[in-house]
């Protein structure tokens, strides 16, 4: 316990009381932020680690009511704030940076607009020297042309540059502390790097951060300490070497076991040839999606196809899954045209080729129970249960709603269903990416599990090399509609061929554990 | 020239009521409609005329008063809760069953018919509520059947263009994907997804269409264009009494009360429904 | 043939019935205005708004008082239904009826500037006449005109096909009034009037703003009123606004704050509201023509069997359900032809009266003896059911509210049922048309009650809805007109009367139509037009300072 | 940037012609011919009968009398009026003026009230008052409200002018009454718009800049809470023309409304056309606008 210490905080406590029930987000959290130091808050969803930080500005949100037995701020007792002292305190004292820029930055106002107004609240410099100033902060962030780009809104900036001006925006009222809550999530692994790496400048600069992200990887190259969430109660609080080199509590080290990642190898040799895209070429308008791409999935095999957003992975799945027909090229699924051909005629192998969605929730009726929906899929009269035991459900799931489970329990349900018609091949596209990492493995294993005891072939589309690296046989790098690189993923991680394959692998964030 | 109207109703529906003024809601439609069932059980004759008793104030022989012809009012809000709510219910359920084809056609079609069918809608929506139900009466003369079918027809817009976006929504809905993966055929599709997720919350629109048909046809009577005299239907006892202001404040202005509450008590009640409609999804 | 020749001897006599207004015996309202003096505006919130400024098209009684400030015709009515000059100073009917000759004023001049002579009254009379214009005025006032001689400046003759006497009706009409002949040519939109159209009376319309107000300002030049205007030279107000305030209650209480002086059209419900105070005034008038009564088709049944129409008449206790709706302010008419007529029989008041139980023993005669589960009658299974079509746009005086008590009424006293249809236009001309009716409503406001009675009674009637034919009836008729002896008019109409309201009961007469004006006391002057009944025209009113 | 505005002007005269098209058919299947309307009550006879189809041209085929009405109609003549005998364009142009004054200053003073109902009603219970205030506005028959504030306002105080269409005064009540129930649909929808912004992770980040909880309201969630308030201005429009049939008839005022309810129940079928008409072209110039709003309040529209 210093006395320099910038925040200080005991037995925090948060309860939202909502219409009909209360809600206990966080359960006595202490801590201390010393100046220049970066700390970082690493839960999973429904943790308590936003709310905490948000409590520390004093917007814990509406409805909740912030107790604690000392909540102390630049030396000042923020439990006797007065909403104007929260005011001068926020932006001036602390700035907040929040996840995806194009919904956390006013979609209906220029960046410039929303640097200058944190200018004008905190009086910081005359009026006439505000748009300069705003370049100027602009340009500290990176943002190439500042000038231009303080003209143009957050639609029409690219996800990083729009991340770089939220920051910019946070920085410009000159906060000694930098609280940045899932500062990366919504973004594609390079710029992800981009985005780290400049709050590691930041920091550098002297700049007090407080980090928080459900990923240990991406806080592990920054921060000085780390605080794991769980629940409301924080379960462990070490710098981030000593918890990299032997974690105390289960849950910490399930988080580093989920982040370093496992190989899922298969024994069985690929069998025939299940499906085969030839010269793929899809076009919407005058822009070109998908370009020339082959793809050929063999049975028991798992092929990852990996790019970041934009790059046309969904684009493929569709046009492998027949939703989509291809301007040109062919698909073939078991040995029969699969393009080009009617609805009709693909019905009869419609039960052969199955798909799993990113998001579950989406992918299900809602009006169906669990049971209906399973049923639906599996032959007349076959009893749902046995399935559901399979994909690591209980009976007591059968009578829910979709809405009524959580993330996991919907993508085992996902799983159960796709695998109920005993398909040859399964697209999933991103089907883990919306998970928490301890869940994230989970399902990988099950999908490991059923290509190896059924030899069903998986086509596993996603933008985290990590996931395509631990399960994948083979992977296609795909960048702007072309395959860019494709073999093996032990080759291909260990000797990128592609210059983009090789900056992709750069951008990724692993932990480095010291056993 | 694409322009999603907000139904005014979904609008109206922003207000939280306590439980009190819910259950008070529903007991006061409950009255309502029973008495549109059998309002003998309720009041007299609404027909009666008694020339001695013209105009007067409201008493505890004659609760809201009697009107021009020595009527007693109450016995006619009574029996206009008849009149009043099976316009509104008549001409909602045309609403609905026309909106909901009309909706679904477009919303399944392909693009050539469905932008056919979306612009005759906008074109109905072209003209306000009053006007479109001014024309038709012009075309099939005033009277309760009309009345029913120019209020119906003035509110198809409202329901087609509900219907066809929810279908829009439903139909590239991913489980509507997935049911594509298991080889279901088109029929099967809109039978078993498409229009049951569709039709959801129409019954909770219905009931604030219900609103909106009882206020036009309240209207539309007002202006003498609904069931001719003497029945007793709500907004041509108001036009009747207006006349008498002065001296019969209560042959004008109690019925458009009764008017008021019912409107009221339906959003009340529509509103609580649809929380609670959506209530089950989210809990 | 007597030869008979106006001399217009009582000019005093006329001049004094003026304020009284017609025979009702109105109360005055000129006593607390003092003295007449020029000078003023005025505003006058009157019910319709004219469909026509045109006076040639005109067809609303309504609409008679603005007629007036604009236009005048040849002759006008004394309060006796006989005449007196006007733009002629008189008359001379040939020998044999088919010839009117008039002596027309000189000195008058059209508000556009241009002179009223013998060439005017033919442009007129030729502008009728003109196919597509008037055609109602063509084919019923003027169906018996044969040519139109002008024989000097001053002199012009109508030569007819056949003698009619309602040719002096016509030229003293609303249709007759003569109207700049210039205007008549240069007129943009003729058929609908305003402004354009320039006519010789007190006042000038200098602005017409639609559904809003009229507005006429004073004809300085004017000197050439009647002698029962009240007064001679130009008009006292210097301008006088009409505003068009349908509603009653909007009417009244216009006036009771204050925004206008005269209103007309004061529901009976209405009038306490205006005599409660001691700042207004309120008179009535009784219309001429025919009173307002229900006419039964006899064209099918029920009303075919003079039993039933009989029964009908008894089975209504005409006063109370007139004091029902109109509060003791009616006046019960006994007869097709209003009250106020010459023409009237008044033999036949009380010549049937609401006896229930009678209206009872002729349904039982007429074979509808039995009553079903709601207590109408029936007769071989087929409820006693009337139906009556009122056309919404043309209802007044609340006759619907008026239909609703007599539906009440003989439903509780005979189980009649009464089904009455309020329709738009289209849907009753054609109901009217096709027969598809059993009860017609009208009233008439023709100055000569014998227009009124071609239009309603002949068999070939434009407005002939009791599908009645009979050549003793035609004939009747076409004599009435065709002499122009009034006691020997008066005879045959009675004979007239006993006919149709007695021996065949084609009528149900209900009340004397009539008008009302309420004034603030400060407007003097206020008078209803002789024999009409109508408002008059506002030549006579003042405002008092 | 030639080619939205050709399809835009191009989707208006489709609307139009369809609107047009459609009150045709519709009146000319409507009972009783035009014939019958035009007599009214006057008076009826084979000749009266014959000289007015022949004035009005009656007897030539539907057709020819739609191709000529459409013809005149593009060359600007609507025709003339059955009942009131002078061309429509002259008793629909005499009555604009009256409405849309009336109309304007009922959206306008509902807009106003809107505003302030939904950004200065935000305490918890004075909220409660104004959005149950509201619901009882937008459940009230706009007639029975002017009907009341007549009877009050001018009969019994005297305050306003009965009726017409003289001044601002007598602008007042029928405005208010008109004005009302706008302003408890709009405030609602505000309100709505502005609880749904000020949820947004952008409301967060104002206010984690330390602005005013007003300054979030007004310069952040505000413009978001306009979009869904723009979409009702088609729909306000509605309920004005709407009220103004009814709202003009209750105040004895002038106007379009009062034409209309006349030229219907009178069958005046040029009137009635050119109402059509005019209530179709004011719909596409109220889509136009609202389509410009939506571009002026939100940049994300802009793009393409």
């Amino acid at each position: 316990m210093t006395e320099s210490a910038l925040v200080r905080v005991e037995d925090l406590r948060v309860t939202f009381h909502l219409p009909r029930r209360t809600v206990e987000a966080v359960r006595g959290v202490s801590f201390e932020i010393e100046p220049g130091e970066c700390v970082a808050i690493v839960g999973e969803s429904g943790s308590g680690k936003s709310v905490t930080a948000r409590a520390l500005v004093g917007l814990a949100g509406p409805g909740a009511r912030v107790d604690a037995t000392r909540l102390e701020v630049d030396g000042q007792d923020a439990r006797r704030f007065a909403p104007r002292d929260w005011r001068r305190f926020r932006g001036g004292f602390a700035g907040l940076v929040l996840q995806d820029a194009l919904v956390s930055l006013d979609p209906l106002r220029t960046v410039g607009a929303e640097i200058s107004e944190v200018l004008r609240v905190h009086g910081r410099g005359p009026r006439s020297a505000r748009t300069e100033q705003a370049h100027r902060l602009l340009e500290e962030v990176h943002v190439p042309e500042p000038e231009r780009r303080a003209g143009q809104y957050p639609h029409q900036l690219s996800g990083g540059l729009r991340q770089r001006a939220l920051i910019a925006s946070a920085l410009a009222g000159g906060p000694r502390l930098l609280i940045a809550d899932e500062p990366t999530t919504a973004l594609d692994a390079t710029v992800q790097a981009q985005i780290l790496t400049l709050l590691a400048e930041r920091r550098a600069a002297g700049e007090t951060l407080l980090l928080i992200s459900h990923d240990l990887a991406v806080v592990a190259r920054l921060a000085d300490r780390v605080l794991v969430m769980k629940d409301g109660r924080i379960v462990e609080s070490a710098t981030t070497r000593a918890l990299l080199s032997g974690a105390d509590h289960p849950y910490t080290r399930q988080l580093i076991a989920a982040g370093s990642g496992r190989r899922r190898v298969s024994t069985a040799e690929p069998g025939p040839v299940v499906a085969e895209a030839t010269a793929l070429r899809k076009v919407y308008g005058d822009r070109a999606v998908v370009r020339d791409v082959d793809v050929t999935v063999r049975r028991g095999e798992i092929v990852g196809l990996v790019g970041e957003s934009g790059s046309g992975k969904t684009t493929v799945a569709q046009l492998l899954f027949g939703l989509v027909e291809p301007t040109s090229g062919q698909v073939r699924f078991e040995g029969r045209r699969f393009s080009g051909v009617p609805e009709r005629a693909r019905r009869p192998l419609r039960r052969r080729l199955q798909f799993i969605a990113q998001d579950p929730l989406s992918a299900f009726d809602p009006r169906w129970t669990v049971r209906r929906i399973v049923a639906e899929a599996l032959p007349r009269g076959t009893a749902v249960a046995p399935l559901l035991e399979r994909v690591g459900l209980d009976g007591d799931v059968l009578d829910r709603y979709p809405r009524q489970l959580s993330g996991g329990q919907r993508q085992r349900v996902a799983i159960a269903r796709a695998i109920a018609p005993r398909p040859s091949l399964i697209i999933c596209d991103e089907p883990v990416s919306a998970l928490d990492v301890s869940v994230q493995a989970q399902v990988l294993d099950l999908l490991a599990g059923i290509r190896e005891s059924d030899g069903t072939a998986l086509l596993f589309i996603s933008h985290d090399l990590g996931v395509i690296r631990d399960l994948a046989d083979r992977v296609l790098v795909l960048h702007d509609g072309r395959v860019v690189e494709q073999g093996p993923v032990q080759a291909v991680f260990d000797r990128p061929g592609h210059e983009y394959t090789r900056r992709l692998l750069a951008a990724v964030p692993t932990l480095e554990v010291s056993a | 020239m694409t322009i999603a109207l907000t139904r005014p109703g979904t609008a109206r529906l922003n207000l939280r009521v306590p439980r009190p003024g819910v259950a008070a809601a529903t007991l006061f439609l409950a009255v309502a409609l029973t008495a549109a069932i059998g309002p003998s059980l309720f009041a007299g004759d609404p027909l009666a005329a008694d020339p001695l008793h013209v105009l007067e104030g409201p008493s505890g022989r004659h609760w809201f008063g009697t009107d021009q012809l020595g009527r007693d009012v109450f016995a006619r809000v009574v029996h206009g809760a008849r009149h009043s709510l099976s316009i509104g219910v008549a001409a909602t359920l045309i609403a609905v069953g026309s909106g909901i084809l009309i909706g679904l056609i477009a919303g399944l079609s392909h693009r050539i018919a469905d932008e056919a069918l979306s612009r005759s809608v906008d074109a109905l929506s072209a003209f306000p509520l009053v006007l479109l139900a001014l024309l038709f009466i012009a075309i099939a003369g005033p009277g309760t059947t009309s009345l029913i079918v120019a209020i119906g027809v003035a509110l198809i817009p409202h329901f087609a263009r509900v219907v066809r976006a929810q279908t829009f929504v439903v139909r590239r809905a991913a489980y509507v994907t997935h049911a594509v993966a298991f080889g279901a055929a088109r029929s099967r599709l809109v039978l078993r997804h498409v229009l049951p997720n569709v039709l959801g919350p129409v019954p909770v629109l219905a009931v604030i269409g219900l609103s909106e048909a009882i206020l036009l046809a309240a209207g539309l009577s007002f202006l003498g264009l609904g069931p001719q005299p003497p029945s007793p239907e709500w907004g041509a006892m108001i036009s009747e009494g207006r006349g008498y202001l002065h001296i019969a404040w209560w042959a004008s202005v109690l019925p458009g009360l009764v008017v008021t509450a019912t409107i009221i008590s339906l959003t009340v009640v529509g509103r609580f429904c649809q929380r609670r409609f959506e209530g089950r999804e989210i809990a | 043939m007597r030869r008979f020749r106006t001399t217009f001897a009582s000019l005093l006599a006329a001049t004094l019935l003026v304020v009284a207004g017609c025979s009702d015996g109105s109360s005055g309202s000129t006593a607390d205005a003092g003295a007449p003096v020029s000078g003023g505006s005025l505003t006058w919130a009157v019910e319709t708004e004219p469909i026509t400024f045109n006076p040639h098209q005109y067809a609303q009684a309504k609409a008679r008082l603005l007629v007036w400030n604009t236009f005048e015709a040849l002759l006008t009515h004394d309060d006796q239904g006989g005449y007196l000059p006007w733009l002629a100073t008189g008359y001379e009917v040939s020998p044999d009826g088919k010839a009117y000759t008039f002596k027309l004023r000189t000195g008058v001049t059209f508000s556009d500037g241009g002179r009223f002579d013998a060439a005017a009254v033919k442009a007129n009379i030729d502008q009728l006449l003109t196919p597509n214009y008037a055609p109602t005025v063509a084919g019923v006032q003027l169906k018996n005109l044969d040519t139109v001689e002008v024989k000097d400046d001053s002199t012009v003759v109508l030569h007819l096909k056949k003698p009619d006497v309602l040719i002096l009706d016509f030229v003293s009409s609303p249709q007759g009034a003569q109207v700049s002949p210039k205007s008549l040519k240069e007129a943009k939109n003729l058929k609908a009037g305003g402004p354009e159209l320039a006519g010789t009376g007190p006042f000038v319309l200098d602005r017409y703003t639609p559904g809003q107000e009229v507005h006429f300002t004073k004809n300085p030049a004017y000197d050439w009123a009647p002698a029962n205007a009240g007064h001679t030279g130009p008009a006292y107000l210097n301008e006088i606004t009409y505003r068009f305030l349908k509603e009653s209650s909007v009417r009244v209480g216009a006036l009771t704050s204050g925004q206008v002086q005269v209103i007309e059209g004061v529901p009976a419900t209405d009038e306490s509201l205006v005599t409660a105070g001691r700042d207004f005034s309120l008179a009535r008038g009784l219309n001429s023509g025919s009173a307002y009564s229900y006419y039964f088709n006899t064209a099918h049944a029920p009303f075919d069997d003079v039993l039933v129409r009989q029964a009908f008449r008894e089975a209504l206790d005409v006063p109370a359900v007139l004091n029902g709706v109109y509060r003791s302010t009616a006046t019960r008419a006994w007869s097709v032809i209003g009250p106020t007529s010459p023409f009237y029989d008044k033999s036949l008041e009380g010549g049937y009266s609401g006896n229930a139980a009678k209206a009872n023993q002729l349904l039982d005669q007429a074979g509808w003896a039995t009553k079903d589960a709601e207590g109408f009658r029936t007769k071989n299974g087929k409820r006693l059911t009337v139906r009556l079509v009122q056309s919404a746009p043309f209802v007044r005086d609340r006759r619907d509210v008026l239909a609703q008590a007599v539906q009440a009424a003989v439903k509780q006293s005979a189980g009649i049922d009464v089904q009455v249809q309020l329709v738009d236009q289209g849907t009753a001309t054609k109901a009217l048309t096709d027969g598809e009716y059993e009860l017609f409503d009208n009233s008439r406001a023709d100055t000569d009650a014998g227009a009124a009675l071609n239009l309603l009674l002949y068999s070939t009637g434009a407005i002939n809805r009791t599908g009645y034919k009979s050549p003793e009836l035609d004939k009747l008729l076409d004599d009435a007109v065709a002499t122009t002896d009034r006691a020997e008019r008066a005879r045959i109409y009675q004979r007239l009367q006993q006919l149709v309201v007695t021996e065949q009961a084609l009528v149900l007469p209900l009340y004397a139509p009539q008008d009302q004006i309420a004034a603030s006391k400060t407007v003097g002057g206020v008078a209803f037009e002789p024999t009409a009944g109508v408002p008059g025209s506002a030549y006579n009113l003042w405002l008092s300072k | 940037m030639i080619r939205p505005i050709l399809r835009r002007v191009g989707a208006g005269v489709l609307v139009l012609w369809a609107a047009a098209t459609a009150a045709y058919l519709a009146l000319l299947a409507a009972p009783g011919d035009t014939v019958d309307a035009i007599i009214g009550d006057g008076a009826d006879t084979p000749l009266i009968r014959a000289q007015i189809i022949q004035e009005w041209h009656l007897d030539r085929p539907a057709v020819v009398q739609y191709a000529d009405f459409l013809w005149r109609a593009v060359h600007g003549d609507l025709g003339r009026s059955y009942l009131l005998q002078r061309p429509v364009a002259e008793v629909i142009g005499g009555q604009l003026a009256p409405t849309l004054k009336l109309a304007a200053t009922a959206a306008g003073f509902g807009i106003l009230l809107a505003l302030v109902l939904a950004l200065v009603a935000r305490r918890p219970w004075v909220r409660r008052l104004s959005s149950t205030t509201e619901l009882v506005l937008v459940s009230t028959p706009p007639f029975l409200i002017g009907i009341v504030l007549l009877s009050v306002f001018s009969f019994r105080l005297g305050w306003f002018p009965v009726s017409g269409d003289r001044g601002a005064a007598a602008l007042v009540l029928p405005a208010i009454t008109m004005g009302l129930p706008i302003a408890g649909t709009l405030a609602q929808v505000l309100r709505d718009g502005l609880d749904r912004a000020l949820e947004e992770p952008f409301a967060v980040t104002a206010r984690s800049r330390g602005l005013r909880e007003r300054s979030v309201l007004v310069r952040h969630a505000l413009k978001h809470a306009l979009l869904p308030a723009v979409t009702m201005l088609g729909w306000s429009f509605g309920v004005l023309i709407g009220g103004t049939v009814i709202i003009e008839q209750v105040f004895g005022r002038p106007g379009l409304g009062q034409v209309t309810v006349q030229a219907v129940s009178s069958s005046d079928l040029p009137v009635v056309l050119a109402v059509v008409i005019l209530a179709a072209a004011v719909f596409v110039v109220i889509n136009t606008v609202t389509d410009l709003a939506y571009l002026l309040i939100d940049p994300r529209l802009r793009r393409s």
